[in-house]
């Protein structure tokens, strides 16, 4: 086991500014900014500075509203930064792109679109011929458990069942860098180990790199290369740890491994530490 | 029991126009309004039907409607796209809005001898007077539906690779369009009143025309004719209209 | 009498009615007006909607063309006098015409066949004496020419770009067109019959049958208000100036001068010649035959003292 | 900076691009810009024309006032009760078409021709769009936050008052805008059939007759209300409904 | 340990009408039937009958789209059952009352009204003294963490904070009974395990009776006196289990405690039973 704590105030990162042959994202002393109704400032996220290799999957991991998702979209190219720089291969973000997929925590699904037709919409837009396009999106909602409902309407859907669909509907696309916003939330254990499998199926299989936001140490122990922690007013990144388990996992198997254990007790400990209250800076 | 819903449906509906149509008979029958002045409704509906069969009314009918379908078209087109646009660019919303501000409260028909002069009498200058009446509502709602698309929509298409200016069709109108069909029912109705209005002005056919000669010559019964058409238009058109509306938005909660 | 029925709702237009305009605007002057009576003063477009607040009771007079009056009383069921006349066509004075460009091909009324004519109001007053002037030169007014309405206020300029071959004109726009030059009047109204009456004041019977001393009083007044208008003429400018908006030297070019319609000094209607206009009328089989002596109360008409 | 200066150049724009095309039509019934803005003084110093443009927006005022005192609740009503939607939809679609000029004689009878009327026409105008951005908005209304409210044991009336009224908002905003600017061409259109004193009377007679400086000096006066009023509006929109105004700038700037 | 299997079809109602004393909530042979867009008919509940005491804390667990918010709509009053009754202290619910307090999965909060106002809604609503209740409401909002928050609106919320709110505006106006669809699901853990606390404790002192939907079998188990297992296609009662724990219960001690971790792996080991494929009825 190797717990590598760089608290971000001590990251050094490397003088030239040639990035590191694997280095696919390289986010550099972001901060962010909000402007409240109330016309007041608000700093939801100060000074972070994160770099992440190609093929890598990192967990984020901090307790609610420390800015998991808001640091999702400054690399999704949704929103820029207030200060710092993020770049993906070495070019600043400047947008969204489809080599980014992002899987949003409020799914925002296409109201006007069937769960077929939200699910296609990715492939259609890249240009896949619609029968081609029809039939793997088809495999994808049979793979998160909707077949049978793919004429089904959003509105239609529960919300375990609208999740599953963002799901689908980003690894649709073939994104390079997958973007998930606590993706399983809203799922059933049952339902969510499935689709932890299948997930680190498709990464093995394609290496894709994959930023997963998550609220359960277990799932971000189980499926992540490492797990940033952060912590929050304002949010900063707390540790980062590298997760150094053998792959392919195995649920079964790694749940009574030792060190996956220890790894889910460290990381548990670490929040119980801090228990700090939460206030706007 | 969806079509005993719709039926039902049809009885609410129906009921507040036969209690009009009530109501106007009553006004006739107890002597409140003179008969030259308004007549009675089952002769009105008398002479409609019997009009309706005549080649010269229907032809009325047909000028009538093609200037209120090319007003509206166009009105839409315009309005959809014009409003979209500024929803969408800083600088094409910098250009377009004080100038909406400006045209929007101007009461067009003072143009509408300007309009005579530049497109002449026939089609053109009330097809363009419809539209510019239609198209500010329209416009508006436009715009207003789409600043307020919900930002995760857009930004879920663009990173599956829709290119910019593509979002616009493939997010911001669909999503926005509950608000645009509201602002399309608004001047669906503009249109309706202003062909007749640009009609009764200046013209020698349509339903606005048969209306004023009528009014000339005292001609109650005719004069409503042609209003009546209008209200059924109005009441058809509307109908289409929620029909589309409801195909449109399949999707969405309210629908 | 409750002050209700000492004011009189009257309804009224632009651009001829100099003896209404006084006692709008020179009040003092007249004896009665805001002191034994009220009026009540409503402007419409045009005397036909003014036809149809008569027949529904929202005024009590208004000016009237005799073709809108006639209108009102076979449509409307109407009952109505005529007590006093505004303009009328004096030969020799200003007659509705039609113009045509300089350089037009149209020489005569027969020339007219096929082409586009402006009318200032399809089925209105000056259509009678058109219609039948059209007839007399072989030309049919339904099918012959093309005929579309355009308001005086744009004859001019629709002659000008040429979405019209023929239009007609009225005073102002005929002395300022003459003025600008490049048109040429083709036929006027005056040649299918002199004194062709314009505009006069009608009242309804029975608001008249009802308050006998408030009407006299009030077409006295006209009286005297035409008197006024015919005496003072740069006085007169200047009350229409107000009422028009219309500038003193656009005015001075024709009101009241030769060029200009003619008025009777005691506003008298010309019975004779409105039932001459609506004898045309029932020629040109715009209206059934109407005998003009209903329209006559025995007491109360122009000129009263 | 920009921001600010775009209306006033967008205003320029526009009489530059009038100047121009009357310069290049010449005709007298389509006078330049200069022209037009030298009457406007002429106008204003008159005491009489500014007391008939203050009676004109007098009756706007009261006419905009009703029209949304009535219709929002009525909208309310339609788009929380599908009975309520079906009554009222098809009567208010056979009743808006009717161009109100051509039911002047009727209207007449009953109200006469004063301020009642005139204030009536601009009620209908102004009621039109607010009563259906209303009934849409309140359609869309998230079912959930108005059952939220029902488990907190508000009324039925309460939450139409207290949650469909404030989540249905921005939408009833939007149709209030376009209630203004109807309002604006209503105030003068109702005038121009029966006059009294009102900016209409104004313009209308003036281009009675074929006076066309001041005809197009009211129309800019009027654009320039409709600029005041719209300014006013959209300060009070701001402050009602800045909860919903979108996060972050629609990413498609294409500038 | 006490495993009391009872398939809702097995499960035989007293014939008296009367109910017995402690029942609060009582359905009855409730379906619920959807018509989806395309005009076909969705079976979404099929014949569940269930009886709650009062006082009881219920869980409800099931897989992702097996009607578990459809049935706490039902029992709000908010959607009226296609067959089937449901009752409340013996009275058939036709609306929904104060009595009745939800936390929805969508949270549902009054966008127009500052986190202050969403809390102090309810109070005020029932009358409560604007100073009294904005003073309750602010105690509300320190105890989910969202002390110095009071002025945000929700869009300016993050989702785990919005749920938060969602829990607190509930919770203010004091229902006798709760029904809460996954209100801790978009939680970390540490603010997760705090509020379950807040909530026994809220629980222990006022006997609510709360109906809770969770995909934790964890959080199930710990929290209640009797766990509801669903299964989908269509959603049906599985089995009604009795949680045999002593109370008050305390979150370390329980871990440790093997009859709690039998519950936990014996749930979890039904549910793989049953590895069916969804598919609409
Ligand atoms: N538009 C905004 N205006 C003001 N503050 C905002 C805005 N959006 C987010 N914030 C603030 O930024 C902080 C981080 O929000 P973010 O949504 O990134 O949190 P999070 O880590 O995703 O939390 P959760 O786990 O609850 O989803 C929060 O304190 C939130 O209040
Ligand atoms: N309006 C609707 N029209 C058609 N089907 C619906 C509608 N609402 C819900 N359903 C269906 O009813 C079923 C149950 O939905 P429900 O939301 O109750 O599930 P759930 O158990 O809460 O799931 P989750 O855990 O994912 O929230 C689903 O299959 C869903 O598709
Ligand atoms: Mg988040
Ligand atoms: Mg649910």
């Amino acid at each position: 086991m190797k717990v590598v704590p760089s608290r971000s105030s001590e990251w050094v990162r490397p003088v030239t500014s040639q990035r590191p042959a694997s280095t696919i994202i390289d986010i550099d002393r972001v901060s962010q900014v909000f402007q409240t109704s109330t016309r007041k400032d608000h700093l939801a996220l100060s000074d972070i500075s994160l770099t992440i290799e190609e093929g890598a999957f990192v967990s984020i991991l901090g307790p609610s509203g420390c800015g998991k998702s808001t640091l999702l979209y400054i690399v999704g190219g949704f929103v820029s930064p207030t200060s710092g720089t993020a770049k993906i291969k070495g070019q600043p973000i400047t947008g969204p792109g489809p080599d980014r997929g992002p899987v949003f925590q409020e799914f925002a699904l296409f109201p006007w679109k069937t769960v077929l037709g939200n699910v296609m919409y990715g492939p259609r837009q890249q240009g896949v011929r619609a029968t081609q396009a029809e039939a793997q999106s088809r495999m994808l909602i049979e793979m998160v458990g909707l077949k049978g409902y793919e004429n089904f309407y959003p509105k239609e859907l529960s919300g375990g069942m609208k999740q599953r669909v963002a799901l689908a509907r980003t690894l649709a696309y073939h994104p390079e860098v997958l973007l998930m916003d606590e993706p399983f939330g809203a799922l059933d254990a049952h339902t969510r180990t499935r689709l932890q499998n299948d997930l680190l199926n498709i990464w093995e299989r394609d290496r894709k790199t994959v930023l997963f936001v998550t609220h359960s140490v277990d799932e971000a122990v189980f499926l992540s290369d490492k797990v940033v922690m952060m912590s929050t007013s304002p949010g900063r990144i707390r540790e980062v740890i590298d997760i150094d388990l053998p792959r392919p996992r195995r649920r079964n198997e790694l749940l009574l491994d030792p060190r996956y254990q220890k790894y889910v007790v460290d990381i548990e400990r670490m929040f119980d530490e801090s228990d700090e209250v939460e206030s706007p800076s | 029991m969806m079509r005993r819903l719709l039926s039902a449906n049809v009885m609410f509906g129906l009921a507040p126009i036969v209690l009009v149509i009530a109501l106007w008979q009553g006004l006739v029958s107890f002597g409140f309004a003179p008969v030259v002045l308004l007549p009675p409704p089952g002769v009105v509906f008398g002479r409609l039907l019997q009009q309706l069969m005549t080649w010269t009314f229907q032809q009325e009918i047909a000028a009538t409607l093609i200037r209120l379908f090319a007003g509206f078209a166009i009105a839409v087109v315009l309005g959809v796209s014009l409003g979209i646009a500024a929803a969408a660019s800083p600088a094409i919303n910098a250009v377009v809005r004080p100038i909406v501000r400006v045209l929007a409260p101007l009461p067009k028909v003072a143009l509408y001898p300007a309009l005579l002069l530049l497109l002449g009498f026939g089609h053109g200058s009330k097809i363009t007077l419809v539209s510019a009446d239609a198209l500010f509502p329209i416009l508006l709602s436009t715009y207003y539906g789409a600043s307020m698309v919900e930002q995760k929509l857009i930004w879920s298409a663009m990173a599956a690779g829709t290119p910019r200016y593509d979002v616009l069709f493939k997010v911001v109108l669909p999503a926005a369009m509950p608000s645009i069909l509201t602002g399309c029912r608004i001047g669906l109705v503009i249109s309706c009143i202003v062909v007749f209005l640009a009609e009764m002005i200046t013209s020698t056919d349509g339903l606005g025309h048969a209306l004023v000669t009528a009014a000339r010559t005292f001609q109650a019964v005719d004069m409503f004719v042609p209003l009546i058409t209008i209200s059924l238009l109005g009441l058809v058109l509307n109908a289409s209209l929620g029909a589309v509306r409801s195909y449109l938005l399949r999707g969405f909660p309210e629908a | 009498p409750s002050r209700a029925q000492q004011t009189i709702r009257v309804g009224w237009t632009i651009p001829a009615e100099e003896s209404k305009y006084w006692m709008m605007r020179r009040p003092a002057e007249f004896p009665d007006i805001g002191k034994t009576y009220n009026i009540e003063w409503t402007q419409f477009q045009g005397t036909a909607p003014m036809t149809q607040a008569l027949a529904a009771g929202a005024l009590d007079c208004a000016t009237q063309a005799p073709l809108s009056l006639a209108n009102g009383v076979v449509g409307g069921n109407l009952k109505a006098y005529i007590v006093a006349q505004h303009v009328f066509e004096k030969p020799g004075g200003f007659s509705v015409y039609w113009a045509v460009m300089d350089d037009s091909p149209i020489k005569t009324i027969a020339d007219l066949k096929g082409k586009t004519v402006g009318i200032s109001v399809i089925g209105g007053g000056t259509q009678g004496p058109f219609n039948l002037l059209l007839k007399q030169n072989g030309v049919d007014p339904a099918k012959d020419i093309k005929l579309v309405e355009v308001g005086f206020a744009v004859s001019e300029d629709a002659l000008r770009q040429g979405r019209v071959d023929a239009v007609n004109m009225n005073q102002p726009f005929a002395a300022r067109a003459e003025a600008k030059g490049g048109t040429r009047k083709l036929f006027s109204l005056s040649q299918a019959m002199p004194n062709i009456v314009h505009i006069l004041e009608a009242c309804r019977a029975d608001f008249v049958d009802k308050n006998p001393e408030l009407v006299k009083a009030y077409v006295r007044d006209i009286t005297s208000g035409m008197k006024k208008a015919l005496a003072n003429r740069e006085e007169t400018l200047k009350v229409v100036n107000e009422v028009l908006k219309a500038p003193i030297p656009v005015l001075d070019t024709y009101l009241l001068k030769d060029n200009d319609f003619g008025r009777d000094p005691g506003a008298a209607p010309n019975f004779p010649a409105i039932q001459k206009m609506l004898d045309i009328y029932a020629e040109t089989g715009m209206l059934p035959k109407l005998d003009v002596a209903q329209f006559k109360h025995p007491t109360i008409v122009a000129p009263l003292q | 900076m920009t921001r600010r200066a775009a209306p006033v150049l967008a205003c320029i724009g526009l009489l530059a691009v009038w100047q121009i095309a009357s310069l290049a039509l010449k005709s007298d019934s389509f006078p330049t810009a200069l022209e037009a803005i030298r009457t406007i003084p002429d106008i204003l110093s008159d005491k009489e024309s500014l007391i008939n443009i203050l009676a004109s927006l007098r009756r706007m005022a009261i006419g905009f006032g009703i029209a949304v005192l009535v219709s929002i609740p009525l909208g309310l009503l339609m788009g929380r009760s599908q009975a309520v939607a079906a009554f009222f939809n098809p009567l208010l679609m056979v009743i808006y078409p009717v161009p109100k000029a051509a039911l002047m004689p009727i209207i007449m009878l009953w109200l006469g021709v004063g301020d009642i009327t005139k204030t009536l026409v601009i009620f209908l105008g102004v009621s039109l769009p607010v009563i259906y951005h209303s009934f849409e908005g309140a359609k869309a209304v998230e079912e959930k936050m108005v059952w939220s409210g029902a488990a907190m044991g508000l009324s039925p009336l309460q939450r139409l008052i207290r949650i469909v009224l404030p989540a249905a908002l921005p939408e009833i905003m939007t149709g209030c805008r376009t209630g203004l600017v109807l309002a604006l061409i209503t105030m003068i259109t109702s005038e121009m059939i029966a006059r009294q004193s009102g900016a209409g009377n104004i313009l209308f007679n003036a281009l009675d007759m074929g006076q066309y400086d001041t005809v197009y000096a009211m129309i800019i006066i009027v654009g320039a209300m409709g600029i005041c009023l719209d300014a006013a509006f959209e300060g009070i929109r701001a402050r009602l409904v800045r909860w919903s105004e979108p996060q972050f700038d629609m990413p498609l700037s294409f500038s």
